[in-house]
């Protein structure tokens, strides 16, 4: 029992050692130019000046997208560990994930009817 | 009848030009320049060609008045596009502050040729939608093409 | 002091921390060592490819002269890259332009003429709109001769600056030495002295900073001033530049940026 | 462009903004002079409406080296390697541009060998600027390191082949120098056309590989068909020549309507397409590849015997004098009609032009911008500036 526990143990250590020596090593060997001109900080836009807000309102039709964007990544999220053991869980599993694959269908048809999806 | 003569005897029955060269483009008013690219259109050129304005600085005991103050000669080109391509080519002499009447509703192209040619040569085109410069910064003083610009005008401070 | 970084144009806040802690001073010469090795492997190009030899830098970046052999990839944006190619002739309405870029380059940055116009701006050199040389406007390290090089020559002159930046970093670079002045050398002498001469006077480096800074068209950041900003705690080595910072160069502005004095 | 005239062509390049808020709604954005998809030092500023373009107004003159007013100092002689760097892609059309014009000024023949060189030159160069457009187009749309560097790399290593075959003669890969009143300086040496054979029938081998990763992949067609659509029309009115306006259902062509060097003697088949969009300009350019390609071969074997230059051999530069005269000369360049108009009679004792005004196709091209523009987007802004294929060189001069 003991040494699936030390796997994971050792796997979250090792994953969280190489997320945080990333950022620490390159914040440590970080560079600072003794002389910069106020333009280091300006915006790049090909050499131009930028010109006018960059807060601007967007059309609602980017909101919606991304809406249904999520909700079909968050099924990809189940699926994937359905997917992996589904050897094991036999057959009342893969009835459950068709019922659930099939309530996202319908709510993929309504937003396909009701014309979210429509781009112009 | 080949385009050449055909632009040829247009020019003599609709515009009154006498002498014809051929080392250089025949030469017509400058009032009748948009009457003739417009009937030019309407033979068949419909290709934008070009736009070439000189300036022309002041002759000495010149016989002819505007040789004498110093002018510019806009020379234009519309081509046909069909077999036997033929451009028509015509100059237009100006006094330094004349203005040539644009071309830029009979061809949009124009527009960009035209102000090319205020930007550098500094001919001015009359009713032209927004004759600023083209290629040079817009503070910039003086037409480089002017014969009396010196090539290396310095520019502070870049050059 | 292990490491000397008083020649180069920026430092690591690293090795001064290294320097207090008693046992870890002899690391900081092997840590630079390794950092000189990760820049000069992987200098990515900034392709200022104005005219011709942009055609030239592309063919480099093709298959036959693949520049990705030495870990030269070319790059869009100037924050990622670290060497500036400057492909092609400047002329005075895009020279703002490369100012800035070369401004908006992070630190360690160098910059490579490549091709007689960026060097010296070849046969357009005394016409009105064209820059005499980039290096009026922007230290150069390393000159590519050739109308348009061939891309064997850009690859040598990459891994020139290889060796110029591993000698930086050794501490044996030898900057050339100042020929005496001569009459031929004094007539094909740019109009505006280079980065690099002694005679190169502050206000022109601070009227083109500012000439970079208001590019007008339209530009809404209008800068008042441009004071050369020395890093927080940066040695205050330079006494003349803080000099300079603080009293506003009174020079007659010939730039277009109206609004300096305030 | 004045709106009046842009409606009565049914093309509204500066849509009427009164209904939008100039604050809130409209994002500016410049694609401004240094940028890897705009060839060379172009800029757009577009207004865009999240990521439609509403407007766009182009800014040109960020090359601007007043080639013409240096050509006035220099003699006839002297201009040849001046204007090689206009059209830095395709820089042998350049140098016979300008030295047609100065033939027909001076009144100097070009011996038979001579002209079929010339027109020879003038196909490979067509076929190396259409390799290197057909690379930068694959590099606008999949990205520098997404899917576009696979035809960017072939392109390339073929155009290497031609440049070879380039150097072989000349000596410099490009930027040649090799074309002078009368006709050239460097012939042919031995064994080349043999050469030429290999290298041409290595990339016509190739140009159906070409195919697949560009007119026949599905993504390429879905992001070019019914793009930037350029009506024949406002093609004509824009003075645009060459490919663009073959695209556009124009049939016209210099090289077969007013032949030039040895045009008159082979067949050109002129590529022509009707719908004038961006699929169509590639359709256009690919099919002129491959037409080139075939051209090529016959003119190589087809070389007659003979001098390669009429006028007297070059002593000094000034040994060339015209007191006056005027002419103009046009010729078929990959990208259009690339005219040379010239007044003689300047200084040096009238060794030098006094005027020279080159026309050039890039600009013709970069005034369409507006007008392809408006309605796409911001993706499509860079196809449709890729299918355009200006040079910045030629268009600034």
């Amino acid at each position: 029992m003991s040494e699936i526990w030390t796997s994971t143990l050792v796997y979250v250590l090792v994953s969280a050692v190489v997320s945080v020596s990333l950022l620490w090593v390159s914040r440590a060997v970080r560079v600072r130019a003794k002389r910069s001109s106020e333009l280091k900080g300006a915006t790049y836009e090909c050499g131009e000046e930028p010109d006018g807000p960059a807060w601007v309102r967007f059309h609602p039709r980017y909101y919606v997208v991304a809406l249904v964007f999520v909700l079909f990544d968050v099924e990809a999220v189940f699926l994937f560990p359905w997917a992996l053991n589904i050897r094991r869980l036999g057959l009342f599993a893969i009835v459950e994930m068709a019922l659930f694959v099939a309530i996202l269908l319908f709510g993929w048809a309504y937003a396909l009817r009701k014309g979210a999806l429509e781009w112009q | 009848m080949l385009k050449t003569e055909a632009y040829r005897a247009l020019l003599e029955s609709d515009f009154g030009v006498q002498e014809f060269s051929d080392k250089t483009p025949p030469c017509i008013e400058a009032s009748e320049h948009h009457r003739l690219a417009a009937t030019l259109k309407e033979r068949g050129y419909t290709l934008y060609g070009f736009v070439a304005a000189t300036h022309m600085p002041a002759v000495k005991g010149a016989a002819d008045a505007l040789e004498l103050a110093g002018h510019y000669e806009v020379a234009t080109g519309l081509r046909c596009p069909t077999a036997g391509s033929h451009i028509a080519i015509w100059r237009v002499r100006l006094g330094l502050d004349e203005e040539l009447r644009t071309l830029v509703d009979l061809f949009v192209g124009a527009d960009w040729q035209e102000r090319e040619q205020y930007d550098l040569v500094g001919v001015r085109f009359a009713d032209h939608p927004d004759l600023r410069r083209l290629m040079l910064p817009e503070d910039w003083e003086g037409h480089p093409l002017h014969r009396d610009y010196p090539i290396d005008t310095p520019h502070p401070p870049w050059r | 002091m292990a490491v000397d970084e008083s020649d180069r144009s920026y430092e690591h806040p690293l090795y001064t921390t290294l320097e207090r802690m008693p046992g870890l001073d002899v690391a900081t010469t092997t840590i630079d060592k390794l950092l000189t090795w990760g820049a000069t492997n992987s200098l990515w190009v900034f392709p200022m490819a104005t005219s011709c030899c942009g055609i030239e830098l592309m063919a480099t970046a093709a298959s036959r002269v693949d520049a990705d052999r030495m870990g030269t990839i070319v790059r869009g944006t100037p924050r990622q890259c670290d060497v500036m190619v400057v492909a092609g002739t400047i002329t005075v309405k895009m020279a703002p332009r490369v100012l800035k870029l070369w401004e908006q380059m992070p630190e360690p940055k160098w910059c490579i003429a490549m091709g007689s116009c960026a060097i010296s701006g070849d046969f357009y050199r005394d016409i009105y709109s064209v820059i005499p040389g980039i290096d009026t406007a922007i230290p150069v390290d390393v000159y590519i001769p050739g109308c348009p090089p061939n891309p064997e020559q850009l690859i040598a002159g990459l891994m020139r600056l290889q060796e110029k930046v591993r000698a930086v970093r050794a501490g044996e670079w030898a900057p050339k030495e100042e020929r005496p002045e001569t009459a031929a050398m004094q007539k094909t002498a740019p109009s505006i002295a280079r980065v690099s001469s002694p005679e190169r006077s502050q206000d022109i480096t601070l009227a083109q900073l500012r000439g970079a800074g208001n590019l007008g068209l339209g530009g809404d950041m209008k800068r008042k001033s441009l004071p050369i900003v020395t890093a927080k705690a940066g040695p205050p080595a330079e006494a003349s530049t803080a000099a300079t910072e603080s009293t506003e160069p009174a020079s007659p502005d010939s730039a277009k940026a109206e609004d300096v004095e305030d | 462009m004045t709106l009046a005239s842009a409606a009565r062509l049914g093309v509204d390049p500066h849509r009427d903004l009164t209904d939008y808020d100039p604050e809130a709604d409209l994002m500016v954005l410049n694609m401004g002079p240094q940028h890897p998809s705009t060839h060379g030092v172009f800029r757009v500023k577009l207004y865009l409406d999240g990521e439609t373009i509403v407007r766009a107004v182009p800014y040109v003159g960020y090359l601007h080296r007043g080639v013409e007013k240096l050509l006035e100092e220099l003699t006839f002689v002297q201009a040849t390697p001046i204007v090689d760097k206009n059209d830095y892609v395709s820089p042998m059309t350049n140098e016979q541009a300008i030295n047609m014009a100065f033939e027909a000024l001076l009144e100097v023949e070009v011996p038979r060998r001579a002209r079929y060189m010339r027109t020879l030159f003038a196909e490979m160069s067509r076929i190396s600027s259409h390799l290197l457009w057909l690379a930068t187009f694959g590099v606008d749309m999949g990205g520098a390191l997404g899917g576009g560097t696979t035809l960017f790399l072939h392109c390339f290593r073929e155009r290497e082949y031609i440049l070879d075959l380039f150097e072989l003669v000349t000596g410099a890969r490009f930027h040649y120098n090799t074309h002078t009143i009368g006709g050239n300086r460097h012939d042919i040496p031995a064994g080349w056309a043999k050469r030429v054979h290999q290298a041409l029938d290595l990339i016509a081998s190739r140009v159906d590989e070409y195919l697949d990763l560009s007119t026949k992949n599905a993504i390429f067609v879905a992001r070019t068909r019914g793009v930037g659509t350029l009506p024949a029309k406002l093609a004509l009115e824009l003075g645009i020549t060459g490919p663009i306006l073959r695209a556009s259902g124009v049939d016209h062509d210099l090289r077969r309507d007013a032949p030039f060097h040895a045009y008159d003697e082979i067949d050109v088949k002129v590529q022509t397409e009707q719908a004038g969009d961006c699929l169509a300009r590639a359709h256009v350019r690919i099919r002129e590849l491959s037409e080139s390609i075939r051209l090529s071969k016959l003119l190589v074997d087809g070389l007659p015997e003979g001098p390669i230059c009429g006028g007297r051999p070059i002593k000094n530069p000034t040994q060339f004098k015209a007191k006056d005269g005027q002419a103009y000369v046009a010729l078929e360049t990959p990208r259009g009609e690339l005219g040379t108009y010239v007044i003689g009679g300047g200084g040096n004792k009238g060794a030098s032009p006094y005027r020279l005004k080159i026309r050039p196709p890039s600009l013709h091209a970069l005034a369409a911008m507006p007008y392809l523009l408006v309605g796409g987007t911001i993706s499509d802004a860079v196809v449709i500036l890729g299918s355009l294929d200006p040079i910045m060189g030629e268009a600034d001069r």
